[in-house]
């Protein structure tokens, strides 16, 4: 769940292709529009070709070799790195995590940073104050954060054995205990992102016309009734959004997961993107990994898609 | 005239109108609100306190002030050369790429929204690809690539990257918020003369601050956070970015938990700072046009 | 005048040993005005993941460490190497005959030597003599791997935590696999193993193995949290002592202090040995040993001065030097006589008696299949596979690499 | 249907006082029009009647109980905003009938409602779709349509027309009109359009600047305004002001202009000799020879509007509109002359600006 | 300064006409209006003669030259838009002298041409404002001014007042036709508000649906509406139209309504006995007491406006508006009588709408 995955809010955009508004543009001037095209879009299309598409493509061209990234793929084997890849029981431990992250952001922390954005948009001194709190951890990198967390949850040092020691019992190890590991990481994630989404819906609420609530309030809605049955409904748009960004964030989830447990114990805190790295990367994998790589991308692209089809149709 | 960046009207800063909150709405809010903040913060500051801790004194006080302050810790840390290294690296590195993602998405964007031409459609979508799929799923290829070009361990090898997995998201937002510019404007301009040069030169750059501030700031702070490229595509230590070099200043401290918060809280520091001094156009910039659209 | 740089790349992270180097290399410098040596540390899990790609590029070191074994051999298939055999046998085997043959031979493949040899190692048990006697353990008495459970269960008994394990890197408890499986299945074993007659490592020894490692987990022998646990918190763990026993490297009485909490660690005098015991009934004994064997690697592009460092640096007196003050293994033949510290003396001499040495086998089977190894060792301790499906998936991984 | 009375009402915003003590009573079933120029307050005022703004001092007191604490839900008054504030998400129907909703009403006497309401607005075709499908003027009626549907005690309306073109406006107007004419309940109209204000309401009170300017019925305000800003506010086109000063004697006042021209004005004027003061002639009462005083000047403008033509011509000094017949031969340049009987000119002191 | 002329010009989107071939000559330094109801295709028409949209079929000739393929720049148009199109980054100064200084003219010589054009409209004081900082009013100023800073041989505006409201929008509308007096450019005028049409321009153009309805004086589009959609369209408020048939013979003709009132017409109108036509009432012809047909009916709305009172009356079943005196004693259901001239009567065939 990178910056990079606010753009999705343009995803809606993107079908929409041109609209009426450009039609008024004049045709007498399709002469003068050529220079400009010529100049302005070549340098953005090299990049993104040569280092995204291309990869990509190369992405699943590697995926059918045995690789080990020395010299050039020679060793074609076919749809056999995808199997092993299903068959990994790593990877199917890292595609329910990827589950969990998703059902936890969406069960879990978007009610929540829905809650606290309901209550850093009313009127009482020091809301400012706890918007820029809440929104802090997000700025913090994925690394530092992680990092922070692995000391918090240090069962030696940190303050989860500060804690239980007050308390009086053993420090558990949260990150070190198979069972716990996963949670604790959920927990991290809830952390550093709700203040994203609480931000969405700050912003969500802010569009929203306050006359509506004004007549809402003439009408004789309680508090509850009024969010239930007003606010909520007119922030649909910003719940898919919200939802769509924790999805595919969740997807992308790797910086965070590398200094806190790094994937273990015994893979119980996989992660799509930390095994392409602890099976593909680290090993030379490279069939392997890219094979991992095109999993992942399919994957993205079908959520994003459907999703779109789905809830953003009216956006 | 439509203006162009009306605020939202905002309950939060205009403390003034309406009907109050009754008390006991306040205390909850205040409960909640505190309660959470706390959450958020503990961490943190334990975090900086405990760089000022000796190890022992951290293992039976992870929260407390130190016994003794340690100025030490941060001390060396300040002193040594590794840690402005690194921050001059991932400076450099994100302002590079800050640059080359406003100029190449800016006049691609600038396409996408004036011109009328064969494909645009297709073309846009075709960027609009580059929003689906982390840097990662490619990796590997692109390891190869940026090997080949003779890019590797090189800050142009991280940069580049960087700019290109960008360019989707900066050019849809900077194709948004062109779009928004009234029409009429155009219009004007080319009653009083102005090719499509003339436009962007003289009316869309200079109208366009707060988009370019936004995705200026946004991969601003990606590149600063970013890991994963710079892991594999850097290899001198003195081209690392900071979250590299912390990962390996964990590797060589790993159970000096008080040099690693140390060294932790002074990487993250400066984020902070900018983040109280900038947060209107942070926030402005990162949930820029998220609800409008 | 036109300087050659060496680039010298490590993963060695204990600042005396570095020292150490530092020194030598500047002699070396001294001697040979216009050779430049520079540096280069990365750490262990980043150079693993990096060796392979910096290879291919033009910022290859131009030497850099090596544990020998498949991925050395890999890295040899790709023509990115330089291999030392010609340096080696040159001025007839000058080089060649200061050097214990087993080191060189770890180094060989096809033929050709891809490294100049540099130390040896040997893993062996450590313990605290304090609290096996607190405990009411003696260690004199362990020879058999159920004479190490009984301490095991006695230690625990006594509220002590039996072992410091590192199970967050994996690797230190791929150890407990391996000696079990040496153990288990002798030196013939596992050359049969490797050529991949019958069941290769799925064959009965190596699921034994895995048995008895399962059983010892099932005691639950490690210190809290080992699961998670860094290499370096383990020998913290141990360093502090939190818990009795480590399974490590020779170097041990010096990484335990510098990891552990003090800062000093255990005494040197309260640090006991033993080898790791053999099983009942099984062809493996207690003079087989398990280690590194570590050399360096030379580039293709790396300047002919290289080859003279490394001679240099694996001449006897440097060895000697090596041995004494950076508490190495060395390979120089007559070297281990400048060995001083006693714990590192008995390592010497496990050594010189040696029956087998076997490579780490996450090095000697290749990065791919020893990553395996390392998953499934944690995989059995910690009760998440079965010693059967573990030995299954690590010979699925082999005779991948190795149709 | 209640009454409405405001007992020196403040608001102030922090320490900015934009109300200052505003007393009013409206009688049930009247249509009230708080008319004034933009920031003068009639929101807030209105905001304070509906309870959806705090009252820092005095009273709002509905149906003779003093309703200062009570929620919007609590006063049972109904508003029609200027932006409409539908529900984007529900249907007409649902909109209409969304207060019945939370009051827990069965759905067939909710639909029963809403059905006579549509019925009364014409929106029976519409029920089912949502605003976004409507026109304006549509949009406009179902705001109307969701106050009425509640029957509440009042009905507050801020500028609810102005969102509207010329054409939809007036036959929007009548609408109002027509409708409070069948239901009668106690209304409360805030515009800043004082044609608007002069056609529908029975009274009108003119705000500035947070205080009550004039109160009465809208040929009261025309006729004789208490001040210059009422004078200057009510009638379009607006009342030409000059300045002069007062001449004559006794019965026979007169105002002498800058250029020396005197206009008659009524015997009963409370004028002192010498006095400074203001002249006030309305466009329409200057026509060409219809008795009084003859003024004239070069013209300076022509705006035929079919009937009528605005003919704006030079009198000492200054432009001043007068409304003549369409047929007249006005004619940019030329010499125009109206007249206008002393009884027709207003007059205000200069520093005060009270009517005299 | 130049002529215009339209040569059966057309415009296509796609497949969709929505200009039918408009025909126009206009002489150097007229003021024309183009009116019309919303999408009858006005600003596409202006924005043919500026160069913005490309033009199907015919020809825009200025000054006697086709110009059809020229740029904007090249026709030497200036346009003042609805929204005033400032650039909010430029200062009024900046905003006034974009266009010299994209055509490359010396400093001095744009900061004098600017000053010249401030003065005239009274900018000067705020040449170093943004346009964010200016009222409504001010910003429409500006807008002229850049339009006549660079001394065009045309101006065009589309709809420049209607985001004004109606007080600064008559002001602003003097300011214009002043303005038009001084510089004497020729200037095509598109607005939605006959009001605004028939005040300022020589020549209105009437637009319906892509086709010119009828062009002409002001006074003549008043008074001889060439069909009921002109009818209805100028004057306000609109004329009232009411089916009706012929009855009466020869010198004396009638209409005959649906309750059988009858009312005369003009001797001259072309009409047979029979003939099934609309008649047209304008409000401001319906007195009380002038002569005339007599037209009676029970008072539906009373809307006093200060100096004149619209009344609504009940006649044959429709309501119908007659304008009255302000002291006229309306009062809601009240019988209301007016008298109607008849040459005051507008007839129209009821099939094809033509006036008769
Ligand atoms: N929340 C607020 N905080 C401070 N001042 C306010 C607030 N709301 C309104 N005001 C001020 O109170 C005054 C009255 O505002 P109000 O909205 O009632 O004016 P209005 O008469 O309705 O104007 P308009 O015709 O433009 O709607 C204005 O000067 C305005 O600036
Ligand atoms: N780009 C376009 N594509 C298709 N149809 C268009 C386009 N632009 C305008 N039209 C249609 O052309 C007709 C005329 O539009 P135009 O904007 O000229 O109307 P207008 O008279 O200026 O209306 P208004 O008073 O609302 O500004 C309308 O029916 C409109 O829907
Ligand atoms: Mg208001
Ligand atoms: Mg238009």
């Amino acid at each position: 769940m990178n910056t990079t995955s606010i753009l999705a809010k343009s995803l809606p955009a993107s079908g929409a292709g041109i609209t009426g508004r450009t039609n008024r543009r004049r045709r007498s001037f399709a002469k003068s529009k050529w220079p400009v095209l010529v100049l302005f879009l070549p340098p953005a299309l090299l990049l993104f070709t040569v280092l995204v598409i291309l990869p990509m493509g190369e992405a699943a061209w590697y995926s059918f070799y045995n690789w080990n990234g020395y010299g050039l793929p020679t060793q074609w084997v076919g749809w056999r790195n995808y199997q092993l890849v299903l068959r990994n029981s790593a990877f199917i431990q890292a595609l329910i995590n990827n589950g969990l992250i998703i059902l936890v952001s969406l069960a879990l922390q978007i009610p929540l940073a829905l809650w606290l954005a309901t209550m850093v948009t009313t009127r009482i001194r020091g809301a400012l104050f706890f918007r820029l709190i809440f929104f802090l951890p997000y700025v913090l990198a994925d690394v530092a954060a992680g990092m922070i967390w692995r000391f918090v949850y240090d069962g030696d040092f940190g303050l989860a054995a500060g804690i239980a020691h007050f308390f009086g019992f053993e420090a558990p190890f949260l990150l070190a205990d198979r069972d716990t590991a996963m949670y604790a990481i959920l927990a991290v994630v809830v952390w550093k992102y709700f203040g994203f989404h609480m931000m969405l819906f700050i912003a969500g609420l802010q569009a929203i016309d306050k006359s509506v609530l004004e007549a809402a309030d003439i009408d004789g809605a309680s508090g509850w009734q009024k969010f239930r049955l007003v606010t909520l409904p007119l922030l649909g748009s910003t719940v898919r959004l919200s939802v769509f960004f924790a999805v595919v964030g969740s997807l992308h989830l790797f910086d965070m997961i590398m200094p806190l447990t790094g994937g273990g114990p015994s893979n119980a805190t996989q992660t799509i993107v930390t095994f392409l790295y602890n099976f593909g990367v680290t090993r030379m994998q490279i069939g392997f990994g890219s094979a991992v790589g095109v999993i992942l991308f399919v994957i993205c692209v079908t959520l994003a898609f459907s999703y779109k089809r789905i809830f953003m149709r009216h956006d | 005239m439509t203006d162009i960046a009306a605020p939202p009207i905002d309950a939060a800063t205009e403390q003034t109108g309406g009907r109050r909150l009754s008390v006991g709405t306040r205390t909850y809010l205040y409960v909640c609100l505190i309660v959470v903040a706390a959450l958020v913060i503990v961490p943190l500051v334990s975090t900086a306190l405990g760089g000022f801790k000796t190890l022992s004194d951290l293992r039976g006080n992870p929260f407390g002030l130190p016994s003794e302050w340690q100025w030490s810790n941060y001390g060396d840390i300040i002193t040594s050369q590794r840690y402005w290294l690194q921050m001059g690296n991932s400076l450099l590195i994100a302002a590079l790429t800050v640059f080359l993602t406003l100029t190449f998405a800016a006049m691609a964007a600038f396409c996408f929204a004036h011109i009328r031409f064969f494909g645009s459609d297709y073309l846009l979508n075709y960027f609009l690809t580059g929003l689906m799929f982390p840097a990662a799923t490619a990796i590997l290829p692109l390891y190869i690539r940026i090997r080949d070009l003779g890019l590797l361990d090189t800050y142009w090898g991280v940069v580049l990257p960087q700019v290109a997995f960008g360019l989707g998201m900066s050019i849809i937002l900077f194709r948004n918020y062109f779009r928004g510019l009234p029409v009429e404007l155009f219009d004007a301009a080319f009653v009083d003369g102005c090719g499509y040069f003339g436009f962007f030169w003289h009316v869309t750059l200079p109208l366009s601050r707060p988009i370019v501030a936004t995705v200026g700031i946004i991969s601003f702070v990606g590149s600063w956070n970013s890991y994963i490229l710079p892991l594999i595509l850097l290899n001198s230590e003195s081209r690392y970015p900071w979250p590299l070099g912390i990962m390996v200043y964990k590797g060589e401290f790993s159970t000096e938990w008080h040099l690693v918060l140390a060294f932790i809280t002074l990487t993250i520091l400066p984020t902070i700072i900018v983040f109280f001094l900038a947060q209107k156009h942070i926030i402005a910039g990162l949930t820029a046009g998220a609800v409008k659209s | 005048a036109a300087e050659s740089v060496i680039t010298w790349m490590y993963v060695e992270a204990q600042p005396n040993v570095i020292d150490v180097w530092r020194g030598i290399a500047e002699q070396f410098e001294k001697d040979h005005p216009g050779v430049k040596i520079e540096m280069k540390f990365l750490e262990n899990q980043a150079f693993k993941a990096k060796i392979p790609t910096l290879l291919q590029s033009s910022e290859a070191p131009s030497m850099f460490y090596t544990w020998g074994g498949g991925v050395l051999k890999a890295q040899a298939q790709t023509g990115m190497l330089r291999d030392v055999t010609g340096a080696l046998d040159a001025d007839g085997g000058a080089w060649r005959n200061t050097i214990n043959a087993a080191a060189v031979d770890a180094l060989t493949f096809d033929d050709n030597v891809w490294a100049a040899p540099f130390r040896t190692g040997v893993v062996a048990f450590y313990y605290n003599k304090e609290l096996f006697q607190k405990a009411g353990v003696d260690a004199s008495t362990i020879k058999t791997w159920g004479n190490f459970t009984d301490a095991v269960k006695k230690l625990k008994a006594a509220g002590i935590t039996p072992i410091a394990g590192g199970g967050g890197d994996k690797w230190p408890l791929h150890f407990y696999w391996s000696y079990l499986a040496m153990r288990q299945a002798g030196h013939q074993g596992f050359v049969d193993a490797k050529a991949g007659k019958g069941d290769g490592f799925a064959s009965e020894p190596f699921v034994k193995a895995g048995e008895y490692l399962a059983e010892l987990g099932k005691l639950e022998p490690f210190q809290n949290g080992y699961l998670g646990a860094t290499w370096n918190d383990a020998l913290a763990a141990f360093g502090d002592g939190r818990a009795a026993i480590i399974l490590s490297f020779e170097n041990t009485p010096g990484t335990q202090a510098v990891n552990s909490t003090s800062g000093k660690g255990l005494p040197v005098e309260n640090i006991g040995r033993f080898p790791f015991p053999a099983l009942d009934g099984a062809p493996g004994v207690v003079t087989d040993n398990f280690g590194g064997i570590n050399g360096w690697t030379i580039t293709k592009n790396a300047p002919p001065e290289t080859e003279e460092f490394l001679k240099y640096f694996s001449s006897p007196d440097v060895q000697r030097k090596l041995a004494r003050d950076a508490k190495i293994l060395p390979v120089a033949k007559g070297a281990s006589d400048a060995v001083s510290d006693p714990l590192l003396k008995v390592a010497a001499e496990a050594i010189a008696n040696e029956t087998w040495h076997q490579n780490f086998l996450d090095q000697d089977l290749g990065p791919n299949v020893g990553a395996v190894v390392n998953d499934m060792s944690v995989a059995i301790v910690s009760g998440q596979q079965s010693p059967a499906d573990a030995a299954q998936q690590i010979q699925d991984a082999f005779s991948l690499e190795n149709p | 249907m209640a009454s409405v009375e405001l007992r020196n009402v403040r608001k102030a915003y922090g320490s900015l006082e934009v109300i200052h003590g505003v007393s009013l009573s409206i009688e049930d079933g009247q249509f009230i029009a708080l008319v004034g120029p933009s920031g003068c307050g009639k929101s807030t005022l209105l905001r304070m009647i509906a309870g959806l703004e705090e009252i820092t001092a005095g009273d709002v007191v509905i149906d003779h109980a003093v309703v200062n604490d009570l929620t919007p839900r609590e006063r049972n008054i109904a508003m029609v905003f200027q932006s409409y504030a539908l529900y984007p998400h529900m249907t007409v129907a649902e909109n209409m009938g969304f207060n019945l909703r939370l009051s827990g009403a069965p759905k067939p006497v909710i639909a029963e409602r809403v059905n006579e309401a549509a019925r009364m607005l014409d929106l029976m075709p519409l029920l089912d779709r949502k605003p976004a499908q409507l026109s304006g003027g549509q949009r406009q009626r179902v705001a109307m349509g969701r106050a009425i549907v509640r029957n509440p005690a009042v009905f507050l309306f801020d500028e609810p027309l102005s969102n509207l073109d010329a054409k939809l406006r007036v036959q929007m107007r009548s609408e109002i009109k027509t409708l409070h004419q069948k239901v009668g309940t106690t209304s409360i109209y805030v515009t800043h359009d004082q044609i608007e204000a002069m056609t529908l309401a029975d009274r009108i009170v003119v705000l500035n600047q947070g205080r009550m300017e004039q109160e009465g019925t809208p040929m009261e305000l025309y006729k004789k305004p208490a001040n210059l800003f009422v004078a200057a506010f009510i009638g379009s086109p607006a009342m030409n002001i000059l300045d002069g000063t007062v001449d004559g004697e006794g019965g026979e006042p007169a105002a002498r202009l800058s250029d020396g021209t005197a206009i008659r004005i009524a015997a009963d004027r409370k004028v002192k000799r010498g006095q400074a003061i203001k002249v006030g002639l309305r466009p329409e009462h200057l026509s060409p020879g219809v008795g009084g005083t003859v003024l004239a000047g070069q013209t300076l403008l022509v705006e035929p509007t079919g009937a009528q033509t605005h003919v704006v011509f030079d009198l000492a000094g200054q432009p001043v509109v007068a409304i003549v017949d369409g047929e007249y031969p006005a004619r940019y340049g030329a010499r125009f002359e109206a007249n206008i009987p002393a009884e027709q000119v207003h007059v205000f002191d200069r520093e005060s600006g009270v009517a005299l």
